[in-house]
């Protein structure tokens, strides 16, 4: 039962890149995060991301900075969190939990393992525990049956990328570009040639994400060899520019949602 | 000290893509910093533009009224007014023997956003300096400074405005930078190998201490006092020290107002060991791991990290961790005003409180050093307002 | 200099109630200062507190630009931010051994009475500073300082509220208490012995040139230049050279905005021979002996007279009496701070605009000592209201 | 012909203190000093300090310091006061000139003195200019006829008394407090120990000065020894208070020059 597996089987079978979406839970609160859910799995989205807000979350840009302060103001906490994944089970896609590494570093590593296995989730992803750090954990992660989803630069030199690929599990995520989450992105051709690198090496699904705000991201990203895309602040922008009613902002998002999956489905075709 | 780890503290804990400059740093660190070249040119930068030796100053009026010999370490004496500039010289010419053409830092009181500054514009390079809008706000005579010196600065108004913010924010620019600009880490924080490069940096105020006070006194002191929030001019003084086990060292934080979590700074009495800005050290959080704002009245200590190998230390009991409360670092400063003539940074106030608030802690025949890492130029305004209400 | 005078310069102008002070003063220097116990505590308060030996710092990127090489000698380092300290610690300790309990002086950038009021907490004499109520507005800073430190500040609102004034009441208040209060005179001016006394405690700033020049270059320097008004930094500078005809000795005086006699505090250039505060010496003043006010930017040089020994060197030609314009001075403030990160006082800030401005004056194999007499914090909005025009 | 002597043996024979009076000319117009003179002399004044206003009164406290700032403002200048001593001429009193030593430096000293004479002056006081800066014009005053006014003080050792009353001419001036003109005067026993130290050593008249602003204080000081008083401040003060017209004021200070010679007369009476 590895569904993150089983989906991307079911996509090559589809031929369809992988449309995987990121989200703060709790942000403008629990509520609207578990719609916010639904509405991007009913309009194309095939993974969710499922981001726990950090007070610090250095490798977000400015929304989801600010998705993050919204939810701690709102009372979110770790647990509320991991209930909230419960709130997900019937939606039956792969749920892979994000967060820094201080929130399970302070709960207790484990413990934390435990508590995502229970609530039905694939696997984490934590972007400030790099390959190094990570050592110690990879063998306890391997036996709760979870994955670890590693990361990947445009600075990643060729030897750690080797070393990364070795112990990577689930998919690879490709960071796009050097900066944050919702930074502009610009496909240039080392992302390009990164992805030929990875496949030379690994058979491994990759994931590209960073900036993407736009079918044609996908299209180019996937066309080129990645075999899915990861969205996040591109959704969060929309509804925070209506944080009275976010709600009202959710037939927006479910159209970027399936522009989205049409990039990802067109990009994979043309790699036909 | 094996990968930048102190214990359990320490570590690497930023985004991939941060990776390969942290790398390329310890590398460089490792390549650059034991060659002759870099010795000589970091030490007569730091002599005759910087002005060390600082002096090792007995404080004869200040010693008499406490009851015991206290020494009193010059860094206010320092170019730009603390002992900030030892770092920066130090990683601005490293910057630039890496080939990089752009300094970018975070700045709490603004020293160390004034000496970054300096060494950039000594050293060739151009420099953006990253400043809580509270911090812009409360150390505003720094902040002209830094722009009459040609510094860029960034307001940051995320959070709370302060230091913490301005260090979130400066990592996340370096991940958009890092290939052609060094981040100029302000203290023994940060992910490896910064806590590791500016103790080392720093520990030049140790070794003149050790060497000045065998001058003086033909002996090693009982003890040494540092304030400190990341624990740069600590560590600094500490380090030469360490393996000496009859020194005392005190480390004190900033007490605040008192020791409720949303008043203080004392990480030491109120934290936890926690992961924040890319290492593990002991930190102000709440029970879920979120990082709780510090609060004191003096803006360099406004950090509720303390770095990982003053956090070690503190955590086997080689250094003392230790505390002041606002109300008598204020009081602290006047006194070393009327007996010294010096008005030092509330942060430095931070050790003078200590050491008149703890009798119980010295003897008559102890020899005291406190390191006075600043001057107070910076916080006149503050501390005229606390005594008078005015300005 | 028989008798405090350098040929038609000095003397000792003053009513009789306050001869007696000033032969009591010219004896205690010539009993005291020459002791072994003095010289020693002297240069120990000199090392110790004040942190010399200040650098002599090559400024090469500074050079680089000029054509020529430029060391700045680092009196901008000195405890308290300018070469005033020298003289303050020397004549407070001379004060306390005569029995005096109190110091007085005068001040106009704040950096006498700053370096007084620490001098004075450090031998413990109470202090009280007289200092026009223009000055005051202007140099806000220092008068902050002043009084955190515990002086008092005596606003004067005579005459145009500036040094003059100031100088002129501290005169009077001395007639009134000289017994038991020792007049700080801040400058190389004044009646006899207080151009001379002042002199020797700040002739430390040669001696070290001398000693520092010889170590990096294995010979003298090409040329000297200084700011000043009443010319204590200066004569600091250069007394040891003055027998060293080979060495090019500059006075840079306040141009002010152009040299109308309304406009410029440039006293070799439009002033003359005159008495006033108690010795003869040049000064601004209408055709009938009546002192006119200077004006300049700089609070320091805002002064009409020059003292009695920088008079008579330049009127003999050994120093060359050179001016710079208010806005030459700004333009190099900015240039210091862009070349060599440091932001200098306006006061300062007028022998490096003279060197900037006066290619003609020096070779390209010069070697050129700036005395960097002090840093700018003081001066920082005036600074930035210039460029700026705002705040 | 030399008054300043003439006048002490009248005011002997007449058995009288010398009631000298100082003002700075041209405070605040010339019309109103000459008038201010007149005045003064039809009411008890017998000698009169001349006053050149200086930039830089050193020696003046706060009242005579804003009479110079005053006169010069009006534009007075050290030839209109010599001018304005001409116009005294009629009056036949004794006056000697007082200024600050840059004013006659700056003319040229000689010159100076040349034009006093001319004027039909006695004698200069220059309250900056002390025994030792004088001697190199000792001769030439005393070739041109005219006193040097030497000052002594409390703070005067007697070694140098000695020499001062070696060199002094005219009568001797003893400023009677540590501090400036239009101090608050306090007869200690100092100053009176000085007039007997003085009068032991010389036959010099006596003048007392600095302070002085009372009858009381006038009779004291002559019933102790002294020949003569000299009072200053005390008579700016009253008309200062009227600078609009200050001719309303002359009456008050015509009753106080009477009283201040009364208690000239008085105190010379209690000595005999
Ligand atoms: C004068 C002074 N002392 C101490 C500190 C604290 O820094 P650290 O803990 O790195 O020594 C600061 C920081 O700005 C400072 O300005
Ligand atoms: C920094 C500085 N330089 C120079 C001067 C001029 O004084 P002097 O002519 O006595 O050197 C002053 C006077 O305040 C000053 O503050």
């Amino acid at each position: 039962m590895d569904l993150i597996n089983e989906k991307f089987l079911e996509l090559r079978d589809r031929k369809e890149g992988a449309h995987i979406a990121h989200i703060y839970y709790g942000d403008p609160n629990e509520e609207f995060s578990i719609k916010l859910v639904e509405i991007l799995v009913k309009n194309g989205v095939d993974m969710i991301e499922f981001g726990i807000p950090f007070s610090d979350p250095i490798a977000d840009g400015p929304i989801f900075q600010a998705s993050c302060e919204r939810a701690l103001n709102a009372g979110i906490t770790p647990i509320k969190c991991i209930n909230g994944i419960k709130k997900l089970k019937d939606l039956k896609i792969p749920i892979i939990v994000t967060t820094y590494f201080n929130i399970p570093y302070v709960i207790g590593f484990e413990k934390f393992l435990e508590m995502i296995k229970e609530t039905g989730a694939e696997g984490i992803l934590i972007p400030d525990l790099p390959l190094e750090e990570a050592e110690p954990y990879l063998k306890m992660i391997r036996e709760k049956d979870l994955h670890l989803i590693l990361q990947v630069a445009p600075t990643t030199s060729n030897e750690r990328l080797k070393r990364i690929l070795m112990n990577a599990s689930g998919f690879i995520y490709l960071i796009s570009l050097e900066g944050v989450t919702g930074s502009k992105l610009r496909i240039n051709p080392s992302i390009l040639k990164l992805i030929k690198d990875i496949k030379a090496q690994s058979t491994i699904p990759i994931i590209v994400g960073f900036g993407i705000s736009k079918k044609e991201h996908a299209e180019i990203i996937i066309a080129n060899g990645a075999d899915g895309i990861a969205i996040g602040s591109a959704y969060a922008r929309i509804y925070s520019k209506d944080l009275k009613n976010p709600y009202r902002k959710l037939f927006e998002i479910a159209k970027l949602a399936r522009e989205i999956k049409i990039g990802c489905i067109n990009g994979y075709r043309k790699r036909l | 000290m094996e990968n930048g780890k102190f214990g359990k503290y320490g570590g690497m804990f930023v985004s991939e893509v941060l990776i390969h400059a942290l790398l390329e740093l310890d590398e460089a660190f490792k390549k650059i910093y034991p060659t002759d070249e870099f010795q000589k040119e970091f030490h007569e930068l730091l002599k005759d533009y910087g002005g060390r030796p600082t002096p090792l100053y007995y404080a004869k009026n200040f010693s008499k009224l406490v009851g015991f010999k206290v020494y009193l370490k010059r860094e206010d004496l320092l170019c730009g007014g603390s002992h900030k500039l030892n770092n920066a010289l130090g990683q601005a010419l490293l910057a630039k023997k890496m080939g990089k053409k752009r300094l970018i830092t975070e700045t709490a009181a603004g020293q160390h956003g004034l000496a970054t500054v300096m060494a950039g514009n000594i050293c060739g390079l151009k420099t953006e300096i990253f400043m809580g809008i509270k911090d812009i706000e409360r150390q505003a005579l720094n902040v002209k400074k830094m722009e009459l010196l040609g510094a860029k600065i960034k307001p940051i108004k995320t959070g709370a405005g302060v230091l913490k913010d301005a260090v979130s924010e400066t990592l996340r620019e370096w991940a958009a930078c890092s290939r052609t600009t060094h981040y100029l880490m302000g203290s023994t924080v940060g992910p490896h190998p910064f806590p590791t490069i500016v103790a080392t940096f720093q520990s030049v105020i140790g070794n003149e201490i050790k060497k000045q006070i065998f001058e003086k006194e033909g002996r090693l002191p009982n003890a040494i006092v540092c304030c400190g929030s990341g624990g740069s001019n600590a560590l600094g003084a500490f380090k030469p020290f360490i393996n000496e086990h009859g020194v005392r060292l005190y480390f004190v934080e900033g007490g605040g107002e008192n020791l409720n979590a949303e008043n203080s700074a004392a990480a030491f009495q109120i934290g936890s060991p926690c992961v924040l800005h890319g290492s593990i050290m002991q930190a102000i959080q709440d029970k879920w791991g979120q990082i709780k704002p510090s609060k004191t009245r003096a803006a360099g200590l406004n950090y509720p990290g303390r770095g990982p190998e003053i956090s070690y230390l503190c955590e086997i009991g080689r250094v003392k961790a230790c505390y002041a409360f606002d109300h008598e670092v204020f009081n602290a400063v006047k006194f070393i005003c009327k007996t010294e003539g010096l008005i030092p940074a509330l942060e430095t106030a931070h050790a003078v409180a200590f050491v008149l608030n703890h009798p119980e802690e010295f003897h008559s025949d102890d020899i005291v050093i406190i390191n006075f890492s600043g001057r107070g130029d910076k916080d006149i305004e503050t501390i005229l307002r606390f005594f008078y209400g005015f300005n």
